[in-house]
């Protein structure tokens, strides 16, 4: 089949159907904005204990190597799409790509991070071919004049006067794996992110967790002893326009717990839930052990104090209704939410959203993974390649 | 204590629903915040609006109607500013109270006493914050008996 | 001093991808922990090793189904032979190391030197 | 002596030096491009005639067989390629990893690839809404399907339910058209009220032989689908019995059909704490039938309410809009039957743990789940163990795939994902007609054979056979997944693993001693 494909985003939704896609023969432009392709799921801490917790995340280094050594995909990071257009079942697809550092030069050698004295040049995972510029930090993007990383470079990849180049590929078929966001838990402003410091969000203690071995979280030798995780932070909530449970919370929070405790046994955990979902292959099992170890306590707390410990008021239905409980570790289990990019994506390739925000594919435009709803990184990874099929089966119908 | 099929009306809930204020209260699914926040509860652990919900739900009409719990609310709209469900369970209380007086739980005259407390209340709290209020660059902690004392002139 | 590490191609050679290693430390790369035979342990203390890692995928999550858990009965089955040759058996350890966790890698492999290093003091 | 060039990667901050003292060619510094390092590489290579290469640099794993692809397509022989990788060396490192590197290099011989052609065509067992989807997407693509089914008609036990369900596609209409579409396709053919007997053969050429209400049949196919669906038992440790008063959920929609008009009816969920999402949709379908059929007063006990996901939330908050009311019981009920009632007593959180007890006309419990096609696995030696690398639809072996209920609580939308998923890997394995294999990778040398089947035993690809012509063992390289478990097993070390060979291990383990 010589026909060619478009995959927007290169989270493991995307990876899995750009893969797919390539298998049948398909050309793929793997087409992703970050400077290294991998998303959130890249970011995320291995969580067996003494046995795999089956969470996925050891997946996405495999499949950013097949990615990577599969000769029909293409794959352009610091990539956007610009422009779209439609004619006669075909896409025109604009893209457009910040060329200031070089994938292709860069060879990662590391001396543009030592030249930086700002720390805006990043590996954004370990697994990135080159590094990336982070916009917010880099004294260029400020207006000031600086050239030193790109003085520092061997291989000329870091040039600020390089012009970001655009150009147009003609695809048969799209698919939009876009992503989401995690919900902002400054939002739940009674919950104390972003004022208390030991008010961390999931995704915070993943990529801790991830970054060293222990669990000294802050990186100056303290160790949280006795923990709460809320559950639901952003999820099943009317008010925050997410009525629906975001499926991924329970799972990496309760597999996070049985990191901390296996890393550091004295660790205490309790839980704060609604309803805990179980779903999914192995996981009761994770939870039957999470059942042994740690405390669950049917009831969300409304408000923390900053105090130290932190203090939590919540209704612990323990046979007395109002109570508080105190933590030296909170862990806010934020859920998915629609990225905010989907407006913008949505308006570009004319697709619907629904009533929450995430897309909905339509003929020849595909919708995979996170941005069409909450998924876990297997999931993800399984619609993508559903997607892919779905769409290959759409091309060979159309030609036979 | 215990509740038994037999006491309970099923259709209380519907009623509820029905009345002006209280048409969210079906989709309560429990999780606790809007006890959690009130200040009602900090003071008096027994009332707890998640569980005056249940009771409702269940129906267990004649102890929530008849239940002083259902006067110790002071309208302060934490829980239905706290509730993921958009529950309004000040309002539901409001209905509950309503339907109280209708179905002679309780004299209508005492749910006026309730709103002349609630006035009160006000005025004294009003009153309060302007003796205070007029102190509030010293670096003093605030005293609301010695506040009281002074507003009501003892 | 000289490590030497036999790393599963599929989970723990990647972590070592993304980690400094020390000088001492040499890399087997193998398909699968599976691969690893008694003889190979054996050989590596005689080659002059002074400890020999066996680093493989989560036991149930190998590619090969069991090849992590064979590993680790070789392992275990090669410390009865070291204990009986006068070898300390801490020399031979058998650690899971998923192809994400770099720092694991970092770590096992640090715990090794300096347990080696308290050994000859 | 054979001919080995090294390739120095930009930046990989080797001297040439580290080189000295191995045979080596040529040393040329590589663009870091992948395109042009692959054009460098094989001109390098076909100018100074090498017998093999090794690559230093310091990312060039990722773009590994990306350069073994191009040397195939060039004529040379990918195999000889070593990749050396020098991220986290220090100097020291670095000489050692070029070192072993060499001696590695020095050990490999080539291997040869070869073509075998394929039976384009599936075999499907199971014909429920997975296996359906499977065959609707493979004949979409264009290749044949066989669907074995043991009942009498397909659609599984989703085909026996009727509507409801809170998905854009409505499973039962879906179901009766899909198969209206394959039975009038003159490319597939269903054996109903049929039962495989024995699977032989490889990925690529699949021999099943199936027990027919006609007799046996053979058929053969290059890839097999495993869409074995579930079984429901019943909680014995709850002590329920079941009876007139007392049933379980899957038998709700027979019972749902009638006009009962039960006045009070309860749901006993998530009994031994691991209750599925299955069994919630179910609960909350019959809740909001019972509802609005006959307008009975409707409980639902559970522990936890599993509502993963927007499509069971809209449906928990639907019936919770109802009045369906919702209990979470932390110890088990107490259930007392009596004539006309059941009574269930329990210990409602949400009251304080005030005791609630309440008389039902009629109790749904939710049964326990299960897989089904426990003994076809077995002795067709196919698993699929909770093990993410084979996630979604992968299996132990090459070219079987499993879907649906069989290998994960699913409902709907699942299964439909499975069976598309599945499709997908099929056409990429059988699509183009023949299948590429390294044909050398893992030899038997037949004369040190003895027969002692360890290999067979223990291969977890179902790879190792007996050839009783050479009366030894063979590993069939199509189904061969190269993770050497033979080689190392193997008591007569008649197992030779080209390029991780026990003269390679230990010559690397001896090169770095002192």
């Amino acid at each position: 089949m010589k026909a060619s494909a478009l995959v927007i985003g290169g989270g493991p939704a995307g990876i899995g159907a750009a893969l797919e896609l390539a298998a049948a023969g398909i050309k793929v432009y793997l087409v992703e904005k970050e400077g290294a392709v991998g998303g959130w799921g890249a970011r995320y801490v291995c969580k067996a204990t003494d046995k795999c917790r089956q969470c996925s995340a050891c997946l996405i280094p495999e499949k950013i190597q097949e990615v990577y050594q599969e000769p029909l995909v293409e794959i352009l990071t610091n990539t956007q799409v610009v422009g779209f257009a439609e004619e006669a079942g075909r896409f025109q697809v604009r893209l457009q790509r910040e060329q200031t550092l070089d994938p292709a030069l860069c060879n990662a050698c590391g001396k543009c991070l030592e030249a930086c004295p700002r720390g805006a040049v990043e590996r954004l995972n370990p697994w990135a071919v080159a590094y990336s510029i982070d916009k917010e930090k880099c004294a260029v993007y400020a207006g000031e004049n600086c050239d030193l990383c790109a003085r520092a470079c061997p291989t000329g990849a870091i040039n600020f006067q390089r012009p970001s180049a655009s150009w147009d590929v003609s695809v048969d078929l799209v698919v939009a794996a876009t992503g989401h966001q995690p919900f902002d838990a400054r939002r739940k402003y009674r919950l104390g992110y972003g004022r208390f410091p030991r008010v961390i969000t999931g995704l915070e203690l993943e990529e801790a967790l991830n970054r060293i071995e222990g669990i000294d979280i802050f990186g100056d030798g303290w160790k949280p002893m006795n923990v709460a995780f809320i559950q639901c932070v952003g999820s099943r909530d009317v008010q925050e326009g997410a009525e629906y449970c975001s499926r991924v919370c329970c799972k990496y929070a309760l597999r996070l717990a049985g990191l901390m405790r296996h890393r550091e046994p004295q660790t205490q955990v309790t839980f704060y839930y609604m309803d805990i979902q179980t779903g999914g292959k192995g996981f009761s099992e994770v939870y039957q052990d999470c059942r042994e170890h740690f405390a669950f306590v049917r009831g969300i707390p409304a408000k923390i104090d900053g105090s130290d410990p932190l203090k939590l008021h919540l209704d612990g239905v323990s046979g007395q209704s109002f109570t508080t409980r105190e933590h030296d570790l909170v862990v806010l289990s934020v859920g998915i939410t629609p990225s905010p990019d989907n407006e913008e994506i949505a308006r570009l390739l004319t697709l619907n959203r629904d009533e929450h925000g995430f897309l909905k594919g339509r003929e020849g435009v595909y919708v995979a993974g996170t941005a069409g709803g909450p998924r876990d990184i297997s999931e993800s990874l399984a619609h993508g390649m559903e997607t892919a099929a779905k769409a290959i089966t759409k091309l060979e119908g159309r030609e036979g | 204590m215990s509740v038994t099929a037999t006491r309970l009306d099923p259709k209380f809930k519907y009623e509820v629903a029905a009345h002006p204020g209280g048409e969210e209260i079906k989709v309560c699914f429990a999780c606790g915040v809007c006890t959690a926040g009130c200040p009602v509860s900090e003071i008096d652990p027994a009332y707890n609006p998640r569980k005056i919900i249940r009771m409702v739900l269940l129906g267990m009409r004649e102890e929530v109607l008849k239940s002083d719990l259902l006067w110790l609310c002071i309208n302060c709209y934490t829980c239905t500013a706290h509730c993921p469900q958009n529950v309004k369970f000040t309002n539901v209380i409001g209905a509950l109270r309503d339907m109280a007086v209708k179905e002679g739980y309780v004299h209508p005259r005492f749910s006026g006493d309730v709103d002349e407390i609630d006035r009160f209340m006000l005025k004294l709290r009003r009153d309060m914050v302007a003796a205070a209020a007029k102190e509030k660059d010293a670096p003093a902690k605030a005293d609301p008996q010695g506040l009281l004392d002074q507003v009501t002139g003892k | 001093m000289r490590i030497v590490v036999f790393c599963c191609e599929n989970s723990a050679y990647q972590a070592a991808r993304q980690s400094r290693l020390p000088a001492e430390v040499d890399l087997i790369r193998l398909p699968c922990g599976g691969r690893v035979e008694v003889l190979h342990l054996l050989r590596a203390f005689e080659g002059g090793a002074d400890g020999v890692l066996v680093l493989t995928c989560q036991e149930d999550n190998c590619q090969s189904l069991h090849g992590s858990a064979r590993a680790r009965h070789r392992v275990e089955y090669a410390k009865e032979i070291l204990k009986e040759i006068g070898i300390d058996p801490e020399r031979l350890q058998w650690h899971p190391v998923t192809s994400n966790m770099g720092p694991r890698f970092q770590k096992i492999v640090a715990d090794m030197v300096e347990g080696l290093k308290l050994a000859s003091a | 002596m054979a001919r080995w060039g090294a390739f120095i990667c930009d930046g990989a901050g080797v001297d040439e030096s580290s080189l000295a003292g191995a045979e080596v060619v040529v040393t040329t510094t590589l663009p870091p491009q992948a395109g042009d390092l692959a054009c460098k590489l094989i001109g390098t290579w076909t100018r100074y005639n090498l017998d093999g290469g090794i690559l230093i640099g310091a990312v060039p794993e990722l773009v590994e067989e990306l350069l073994k692809e191009s040397l195939r397509q060039a004529g040379l022989d990918p195999f000889r390629l070593v990749v050396v990788d020098l991220r986290g060396r220090d100097k020291e490192g670095k000489d050692r990893e070029i070192k072993a590197a060499l001696t590695r290099a020095r050990h490999l011989e080539p291997t040869h690839w070869a073509k075998a052609k394929v039976e384009q065509r599936a075999l499907i067992i199971g014909g429920g809404a997975a296996g359906l989807q499977a065959a609707l997407s493979l004949r979409q693509l264009g290749l044949p399907v066989l669907i074995v089914e043991k009942e009498e008609s397909l659609g599984g036990r989703l085909g026996k339910l009727d509507g409801l369900y809170p998905y854009d596609v409505d499973p039962q209409g879906w179901i009766k058209s899909t198969i209206a579409t394959l039975q009038e396709d003159p490319e597939v053919e269903i054996l109903t009220a049929s039962k495989p007997l024995a699977l032989a053969g490889q990925v690529g050429d699949f021999i099943l032989e199936v027990q027919t209400p006609t007799g046996a049949v053979t058929r053969r196919g290059g890839a097999v689908v495993l869409a074995l669906g579930s079984k429901v038992r019943w909680p014995q440790e709850s002590g329920l019995e079941p009876g007139p008063r007392v049933v379980g959920l899957s038998r709700l929609d027979e019972l749902t059909r009638f006009r009962l008009r039960h006045k009070k009816v309860a749901f006993l969920l998530d009994l031994d704490e691991l209750g599925s999402r299955v069994g919630t949709l179910s609960a909350l379908r019959g809740a909001l039938r019972i509802k609005d059929n006959w307008g009975s007063e409707v409980h639902v006990l559970c522990r936890h309410l599993k509502v993963d996901g927007k499509p069971l939330e809209s449906m928990y908050r639907k019936a919770r809009d109802m009045g369906v009311l919702f209990f979470k019981y932390e110890e088990f009920p107490q259930v007392t039957e009596s004539g006309e009632e059941v009574t269930l007593q329990f210990k409602d959180p949400d009251l304080e743990y005030m005791v609630v007890e309440e008389a039902y006309d009629l109790l749904i419990v939710e049964e326990e789940i299960l897989p089904a096609g426990e003994e076809l696995m077995e002795a067709w030696s196919v698993s699929q163990p909770a093990n993410v690398r084979l996630y979604p639809v992968a299996t132990n072996r090459k070219g079987i795939y499993m879907v649906g209920c069989c290998r994960d609580e699913m409902d709907f939308p699942g299964a439909i994902q499975d069976g598309t998923v599945a499709a997908g890997e099929i056409y990429a394995l059988l699509g183009e007609g023949d299948l590429l294999y390294e044909e050398d990778r893992v030899k038997v040398r037949s004369e040190k054979c003895v027969f002692c089947l360890t290999c067979v035993r223990i291969c977890p690809h179902g790879a190792a056979e007996i050839d009783l012509v050479q009366e030894a063992a063979f590993i069939n390289p199509a189904a061969c997944q190269a993770c050497g478990m033979c080689a190392a097993d193997c008591p007569a070390q008649a197992i030779v693993y080209k390029g991780f060979d026990n003269e390679g291990i230990m010559a690397q383990l001896e090169m770095g001693g002192r």
